[in-house]
């Protein structure tokens, strides 16, 4: 048996086919985020109005909490099955730089949920009221927006490892830090549907992107560390 | 030389100053099984050496070079089987070692295999983890032990949860490691019939008393 | 380089030490140079031509409201330094500092929302330093109850400083979006905060105050830090020693 | 040793105080769905607009979907620690009605939740713009409101108990129960800025949660015991 | 007449028949072995007489009546011990046991010390169960199963993570329901020691049984 060592690399692969695997194999997981989305979405107005004018109004921010919370419960899940049954403790011991498999646990977090919910936020919009036009603008501020989301939950989930019923504490941790991303992303989304232009908050955003692909990693494998001890 | 020499480890727990001063050498070939009473340690200790769990101090030596616990270039050559052995209960036995290993090294199918069969796990290689009783897993997670191929293996309690038959395929599986030039730390109150030329012994459990 | 020097200051029980000596020194100058501005902020001071007497409360308002913002760096570099340096006393400083700085904000925003009612006629509006105060305060809350969930002490000392730190990163960005967000929207901003121009005996006392919180909150923090290492350090042989 | 045999009566309390007990061992999990939902409710004027006039249109929007989603993530720990521990094969196996231990973690739950958010409603409610005059109303609605919600909440958290990933999928289950009383809790708030009487939907909420306290601790019961299998 | 009889147990896991056809009886005094290789399907067993598992068929016998494995009466007169032993980590040990046996009769505090004194546990009967080594929770749960005063004990692997004290421990606590008149289920690797009267054995092969 010749040993050849992995690299860095393909652990990272290994880990992002893993979780896309996993994910895979209960569909229902998948749907999920999306189902929860929809709810918020569609509640609000029962609470609110069903006039279309006026919903159009409050579209933007409806998208976007619902999106930063639809996003954030299903951050929890995020760490706590990798480590009650031990996977992240192999982790640590594997040799690999653990900041390479924090940041693809990350990126599968994100393709099974910021980017569905994404794809999905037209489909609402149009039940709210915003003009087909403004989609493309939607569509890419929230592409940004929830990478970052992503990140932030990431951090935040690894602080919260060690804590029981952290479920609560998760959220209080993330959403603050995530009201950038929303104050930004909101904002886009109402300059899409006026039909302005909307570069000056997409640039915001994907500059909080850039800054969260650089940190949260190096944040979350600091804390998952400390999380297992 | 010894390839693994520890000196001068102090550990807390809580409040307690559980390991004071412990050291030991282990040389290659040579399995060292921790023993001691309940609490009196030796998790904590496995933990420790495999850089889970942070020491107040610690001197450790591996091949003849000081190393941090937490150096990736040691974690490469070591494993650490604790109580919950990270098998997902979704994937299949195969997949589950497939994807560990593979963290490690490059696998082929065949490596997965033959490891599913020096466990005699052949049969529900391909059932999910999550149908499987609690031996069964435990026999999973000695098959990814096995064909990890590393140098230094931290085993605590190994051979819960196991039959007969499986409490000797411990004792075997420790065996060839060593006489591969592997080494072995065991936490484990069972037998596990080594000759006396490799294997050693550690008691915890005198200093761990309350300060 | 040699570093003993630092390691020897960071040990619990010098730092102790120097503790109880040093908090008799911020103690007192606080307690007078507060006394000193009550007197000069609520008697001396005219009554503003505007707010009537009304504006006095902004002597407790806003020295709070900038030692809340203050108490948050001090803690974060604390948390840093802990960190990076792995002392003990540093992640003992930063636990005290949370629960100050957390009553500081709840002070300011409280001084401020009763301020509100006979200002604006309502407790509270979205004004972007009211809203990132708020956002101050539950970062405060998270990062205590980020502490209080973690039972290992250690483990909730490097936590809660990553915390910290993310936080710290944060914090000049939600100000930033948060200022950006009500600009846009453009709400109707009663809060006239900055005012160009103060006059001297209204504005003195104001300063002294903010002095005389800030060393209350170097006396108070000293306090703390002497019960936290006391808490953390109680099966060590100096505290004996100490409590004899 | 005389053996005296728990009545089922003092079971139930004894659950009620261990959970209660539990929660006092960590208080700032007291404070933390009270967090929560603050921050839920400042989400909104940040993703919408800052002014207190439009806000007050969404306000029962926001408060309601903001205790309903406080009350769920802090249910998802209700069962998933017992789950794990083993608590919940014991509640089986004790010889006690496993009902009666159900109805008793609910209400344990609502007294450390809804009854919390009840009373923090109002304080939120000042921040987006509501009358005083419309607290009593929207407190006594939420109170009727927080119960059914947690009701429904363990009905779902039960069966949720051997699916991977309980966490958004116990939301899905729950939020389509849960719709009912979030319309008419809503429209009870309306009402109550706006001056009017409320009792209808009072009675509705009044009529879900005399519903929701006969049937799901039965329900609930029954999921346990399917999810343990 | 023996105290619980089975007759006719056919139980599926997945799509295999595990379980088919089994019978037997367990006098009261009387200890029945579970022995069988691993995946053999003891927990199963065990999972099934406490009414925690839904078998195909049961014809299940107690004292002389027929009764579902979930009737309330026959539970308040069982002890299931299992691999999770229902130990809150934020509860002092002692705290745990007079919740656990609370559900089922009344303690009082003298009765909780003397079941910690029982099984060796006095030391950290006041620390939360977090804070221990996974031998010495299980010397809690240990504490909590021989206080409930239960007839019927269901014990599936009780001697895991036990040191040869705590092994003991187990035994010796066996052998005092025996002696007064109890009975119990054991899924165990271990020798228990039993005198032959009162010890039978089942064992369940990976098709079917063997007496
Ligand atoms: C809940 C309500 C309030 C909150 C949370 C609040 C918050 C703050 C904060 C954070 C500061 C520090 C400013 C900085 O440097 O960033 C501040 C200062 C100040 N606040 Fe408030 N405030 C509130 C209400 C009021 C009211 C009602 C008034 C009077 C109309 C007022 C007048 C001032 C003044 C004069 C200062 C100091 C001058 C300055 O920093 O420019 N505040 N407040
Ligand atoms: N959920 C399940 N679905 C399908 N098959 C299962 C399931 N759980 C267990 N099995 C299978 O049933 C058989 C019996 O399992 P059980 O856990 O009862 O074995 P056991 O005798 O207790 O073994 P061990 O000694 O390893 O604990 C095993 O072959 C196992 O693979
Ligand atoms: N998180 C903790 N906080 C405080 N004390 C702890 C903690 N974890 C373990 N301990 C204590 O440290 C001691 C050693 O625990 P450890 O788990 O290493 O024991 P062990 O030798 O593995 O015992 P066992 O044979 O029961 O597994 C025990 O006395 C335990 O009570
Ligand atoms: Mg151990
Ligand atoms: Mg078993």
């Amino acid at each position: 048996m010749t040993v050849r060592r992995t690299t860095a690399f393909s652990a990272a692969g290994l880990v992002l086919t893993r979780d896309l695997r996993l994910a895979v194999r209960r569909p229902s997981q998948l749907i999920q985020p999306l189902a929860f989305f929809a709810v918020v979405a569609l509640l609000f107005p029962l609470g609110y109005t069903p006039e279309l004018g006026k919903l159009r109004a409050i579209a933007p921010g409806v998208l976007w909490v619902g999106a930063l919370l639809a996003s954030m419960l299903a951050l929890e899940s995020l760490f706590r099955e990798d480590a009650s049954d031990g996977t992240l403790e192999q982790f640590v011991v594997c040799g690999q730089p653990l900041v390479a498999l924090m940041a693809a646990k990350t990126l599968a977090h994100w393709l099974l949920t910021g980017l569905p919910l994404t794809l999905m936020a037209p489909v609402l919009g149009i039940a709210l009221g915003v003009p087909v036009e403004a989609m493309p603008g939607i569509l890419f501020s929230l592409l940004l927006g929830t990478v970052t989301l992503s990140l932030i939950g990431a951090v935040g989930a690894g602080l919260t490892l060690g804590v029981r019923r952290g479920g609560v504490l998760l959220s209080l941790l993330t959403l603050p830090l995530a009201v950038p991303v929303l104050v930004f992303g909101a904002r886009a989304t109402e300059l899409a549907i006026s039909g302005e232009s909307l570069m000056g908050p997409l640039y915001l955003l994907g500059a909080l992107a850039v800054l969260g692909i650089t940190l949260a990693p190096l944040a979350a494998a600091a804390a998952v560390r400390i999380g297992l001890e | 030389m010894s390839e693994l020499s520890v000196k001068n480890l102090h550990v807390f727990r809580g409040e307690r100053h559980l390991l004071r001063g412990l050291g030991f050498e282990v040389p290659a070939g040579c399995c060292l099984q921790v023993v001691g009473a309940n609490g009196a340690g030796k998790t904590t200790l496995l933990r420790v050496m495999s850089g889970l769990l942070e020491a107040e101090s610690l001197e450790l030596t591996w091949r003849g070079e000081r190393v941090e616990p937490r150096d990736p270039e040691y974690h490469a050559e070591l494993s650490y089987l604790g109580h919950d052995p990270a098998l997902k209960s979704d994937f299949t036995a195969a997949e589950n070692i497939a994807f560990n290993v593979g963290l490690r090294r490059r696998v082929a199918s065949q490596d997965v295999r033959s490891a599913l069969a020096r466990v005699s796990a052949e049969k529900f290689s391909d059932r999910p983890i999550r149908s499987l009783s609690a031996g069964q897993r435990r026999r999973v997670a000695l098959a990814a032990l096995w064909l990890s191929g590393t140098r230094l293996w931290m085993l605590d309690e190994p051979a819960t949860n196991l039959d007969a038959a499986g409490q000797a395929l411990v004792a075997s599986l420790i065996q060839e490691q060593l006489s591969g030039g592997g080494l072995v730390m065991a936490a484990t109150h069972q037998d596990l019939g080594l000759p006396a030329a490799q294997r050693a012994s550690l008691e915890i459990g005198v200093h761990g008393v309350r300060t | 380089m040699n570093w003993t020097w630092f390691h020897r200051l960071g040990s619990p029980p010098h730092i102790y030490r120097i503790a109880g000596t040093l908090t008799p020194w911020f103690a007192w100058p606080a307690g007078l140079l507060i006394v000193a501005a009550l007197y000069g902020g609520l008697v001396l001071a005219p009554p503003d031509y505007q707010q009537g007497e009304g504006f006095r409360i902004l002597y407790v308002h806003a020295p709070s409201a900038w030692l809340a913002v203050m108490i948050y760096g001090v803690m974060a570099s604390a948390a840093a330094v802990g960190l990076i340096w792995r002392m003990k006393v540093a992640h003992a400083v930063a636990a005290s500092c949370a629960g100050v700085g957390a009553w500081f904000t709840a002070v300011s925003l409280v001084t401020g929302m009763l301020w509100g009612k006979p200002m604006w006629g309502t407790y509270w509006v979205w004004d972007p330093r009211l809203t990132a105060q708020l956002i101050l305060f539950i970062l405060y809350l998270g990062y205590m109850g980020l502490r209080a969930g973690i039972d290992d002490l250690g483990r909730a000392d490097r936590a809660s400083a990553v915390l910290a730190i993310v936080g710290v990163v944060n914090i000049p960005i939600i100000r930033y979006s948060v200022e950006w967000w009500n600009s846009i929207h453009q709400a109707p901003s009663v809060m006239k905060m900055d005012r160009p121009s103060m006059p001297l005996d209204m504005l003195a006392p104001l300063l002294m105050m903010l002095l005389g919180f800030t060393l209350y909150f170097a006396a108070i923090l000293l306090v703390r830090l002497r019960a936290e290492i006391l808490r953390r350090e109680r099966t060590a042989s100096w505290i004996r020693e100490v409590l004899r």
